[in-house]
């Protein structure tokens, strides 16, 4: 007999690739984007009955909530950018597009679709062939949960993220953190100024749930010795709390001094360095704790981290360095929002 | 609200006050997170006053007190009228002929400050056969899914407890 | 797990997956981004009703987040996709 | 424990309809703002009774507390994006339906 969990799962595992599927092939970029906040919701799903709880901790907190604002804030801009693109190739490039020769789209056509099948299947191969030789009996499981005593945390995850293979999370914050540098570096940030009053409504929202997700973030960070959690799951919720605020565009946005954003964006990987310099220098391997001391390093870590991986996602959503100071703010703000992006395609 | 984030005209005491009771306050929502464990306040700490700070920084200028006698009687006339709000819907969207009979209706907001017409314009939307539209000035456009539901009364009934959750009494007849 | 919590859960799952219908139907954008959010309540409901089907406490935290962010979306489509006046 | 266990099952199976019929409102009524009615209302009710038959069987002050922590956050988080999505759609210029 088929349970009811057994119907609960098939029907997600249709739901998802369907949704996917139709996803990839919606013509309307809008009607994307809400299947991939919903396909979000479902793979959140579908990771808690594979039993991987942190993974759906992750997908909920960046898929469901922080990359569904990034593209609904992005579509915004590309309509306009494509505007603007619009009136400025008015003149004649329409010939472009009738330079390839139709006999040739037909030929292409063939290849292309051969070519993506004969992709999928070396995966399939691959994927089958490396199933193949995945040893039996539950993998590294067994290993981690044997040295789990002297982690200094009681999640096997954490464990293998900051104590056994410290050094991969050690990258993965510094791939962030180059991230950020580089979007950074490309321009500053534009707050869009305020083209009508936010309303009451959306004050009173960011009142309440701002400083919850400060809490919800810490709590992550905390959790995560003992189960589900940690610093990327933490640095979402942060990260969530900076977009609302960027979203609701308050005035404290630009008060926030752009020293402190640096100093956040830095911590993690400058404290996680240090780890690992210090590690080595007393003598032992990279990032090798010494185990009475293990939790507390991971715990510092970890909260260091949070910090620069909120600063870190939400500096990518607001796609640019700090805004100048505050100190011009009042007599120099030149024009609404639209100038500002109408500035972007100007100056390349 | 933190479009006017002037510089503070409060008192010392009262800021205290104020955040004293924000602290307090995420300090049990910590303990509800993260449970009774003392050392989960490593964490909790920096974390509480963190939010506390936020939420300062955030709170409006004017003091709006609640009033705990009046929150009491709120809550459950909020979630009969909320459970009312919900059968309300089921019933139309199963009958098979859906009777609907939308409209807009105008209302003239008497609640002063924003924190208490915020309270009333999301309490709108969980009441039976009304959402909150749009709320400009005073002037609340209120969309009724029938047109034939006392949608006046009700919003101002709602009006006059979500006064009272904050101790007030609005003028025209007792709460 | 018993079984009024797995066919709860079963249902509201397909609650979400009917709602899919009316982000393929449309048709303002405003009609696919309310199903997110339907998608959104039912998630957490299916969530806390897991948590405590599988005595698994960490779904509950899962339900936190999705709870706290739900607005997120709603928020960047009414001001950015669709807010604004200017044109 | 046992009639409050049953009473809490009475209650999350009571909560079902309610988020069903949020979706068949969702599919059937015509128009952006009748539809925002049917899903703030059935689906926060049925996520209510949800969290109020959970509360019934849990054990211990603590899981109650997180549940109605969450249902609150849900009220907020719905309420607020419907009146959002409503104003955006009214300054859109988009008419509410009505019946002809």
């Amino acid at each position: 007999m088929m349970d009811a969990m057994g119907i609960f799962d098939m029907v997600l595992a249709l739901a998802l690739p369907w949704l996917g599927w139709r996803l990839l092939a919606s013509p309307d970029l809008f009607r994307a984007m809400v299947l991939f906040i919903s396909l979000g919701l479902l793979m959140a799903l579908t990771w808690v009955r594979l039993q991987a709880p942190d993974v759906a901790l992750a997908e909920a907190a960046i898929g469901a909530g922080l990359t569904g604002a990034l593209f609904l804030s992005a579509l915004r801009r590309l309509e306009r950018l494509s505007e603007a693109e619009r009136r400025l190739a008015f003149a004649g490039k329409r010939e472009e597009e009738d330079e390839i020769p139709p006999e040739r789209h037909r030929r292409a056509k063939p290849v292309a679709y051969g070519l993506a099948l004969l992709l999928l299947a070396v995966f399939v191969l691959l994927l089958a062939w490396s199933l193949a030789q995945t040893p039996a009996g539950g993998g590294l499981g067994p290993a981690v949960g044997e040295q789990l005593g002297q982690s200094g945390v009681r999640s096997e995850v954490t464990a293998v993220l900051l104590n056994f293979r410290g050094y991969d999370t050690l990258l993965e914050v510094m791939v962030l953190f180059l991230a950020a540098l580089g979007v950074w570096s490309l321009t500053r940030v534009r707050l869009p100024l305020q083209d009508e009053e936010p309303g009451p409504v959306l004050a009173t929202l960011v009142r309440l749930l701002a400083p919850l997700m400060i809490m919800v973030a810490g709590y992550l960070v905390w959790i995560g010795g003992s189960r589900a959690g940690g610093a990327f799951q933490g640095g979402a919720v942060l990260a969530a709390a900076g977009v609302l605020l960027l979203l609701a565009n308050v005035t404290v946005v630009r008060q926030i001094p752009a020293a402190l954003l640096r100093w956040g964006l830095a911590l993690g990987p400058l404290l996680f360095l240090l780890t690992a310099v210090v590690c080595v220098a007393a003598g032992g391997n990279l990032l090798e704790y010494p185990p009475q001391r293990a939790g507390a390093w991971i715990l510092l870590i970890e909260s260091a981290s949070a910090v620069s991986i909120g600063v870190t996602l939400a500096a990518l959503y607001a796609g640019g360095r700090p805004p100048e100071p505050p100190a011009q703010d009042r007599g120099g703000e030149q024009g609404p929002g639209r100038d500002a992006d109408a500035d972007a395609g100007g100056r390349q | 609200m933190p479009g006017n984030c002037s510089p503070v005209s409060l008192p010392l005491a009262t800021r205290l006050t104020r955040l004293l009771a924000r602290l307090v306050l995420y300090a049990v929502l910590w303990s509800v997170l993260a449970g009774l464990d003392g050392r989960s306040w490593i964490i909790g700490l920096p974390a509480v006053s963190a939010a506390a700070c936020c939420s300062l920084f955030f709170a409006p200028q004017r003091l709006c007190p609640l009033s705990p006698l009046g929150l009491l009687r709120f809550i459950p006339f909020f979630l009969n009228l909320s459970f009312w709000g919900g059968c309300d819907v089921m019933r139309r969207a199963l009958s098979p002929v859906m009777p609907l009979n939308p409209g807009l209706v105008r209302y003239q907001v008497s609640l002063p400050e924003a924190p208490q017409q915020v309270l009333l314009l999301n309490c709108i939307s969980l009441l039976p056969g009304t959402i909150s539209a749009d709320f400009s000035g005073q002037c609340l456009t209120i969309h009724t899914i029938d047109r034939d539901m006392p949608v006046w009364s009700t919003v101002h009934l709602l009006e006059r407890r979500v006064a009272a959750v904050f101790g007030l009494r609005l003028a025209g007849g007792a709460p | 797990m018993s079984w009024q919590y797995s066919s709860a859960a079963l249902f509201l799952l397909l609650a979400i997956v009917a709602g899919l219908g009316r982000i393929l139907r449309g048709p303002t954008a405003a009609d696919s981004m309310l199903a997110a959010q339907l998608f959104g309540t039912c998630g957490v409901a299916i969530l806390l009703l897991l948590a405590r089907g599988l005595e698994w406490e960490v779904l509950q935290d899962i339900a936190l987040v999705f709870a706290l962010l739900a607005a997120l979306a709603a928020v960047a489509f009414a001001l950015r996709t669709w807010g604004g006046t200017e044109r | 424990m046992g009639l409050l266990h049953n009473l809490g099952t009475v209650c999350i199976l009571l909560g079902i309809p309610f988020f069903i019929s949020g979706t068949i409102g969702l599919l059937r009524f015509p128009d952006i703002y009748t539809r925002l009615h049917a899903l703030t209302k059935a689906d926060n009710v049925g996520l209510g009774f949800v969290v109020l038959g959970l509360s019934l069987q849990a054990d211990g002050w603590h899981t109650v507390a997180r549940l109605l922590l969450i249902w609150l956050l849900v009220l907020i988080a719905s309420s607020a994006s419907c009146h959002l999505v409503a104003r955006a759609a009214l300054r859109k210029k988009i008419e509410p339906w009505s019946r002809p």
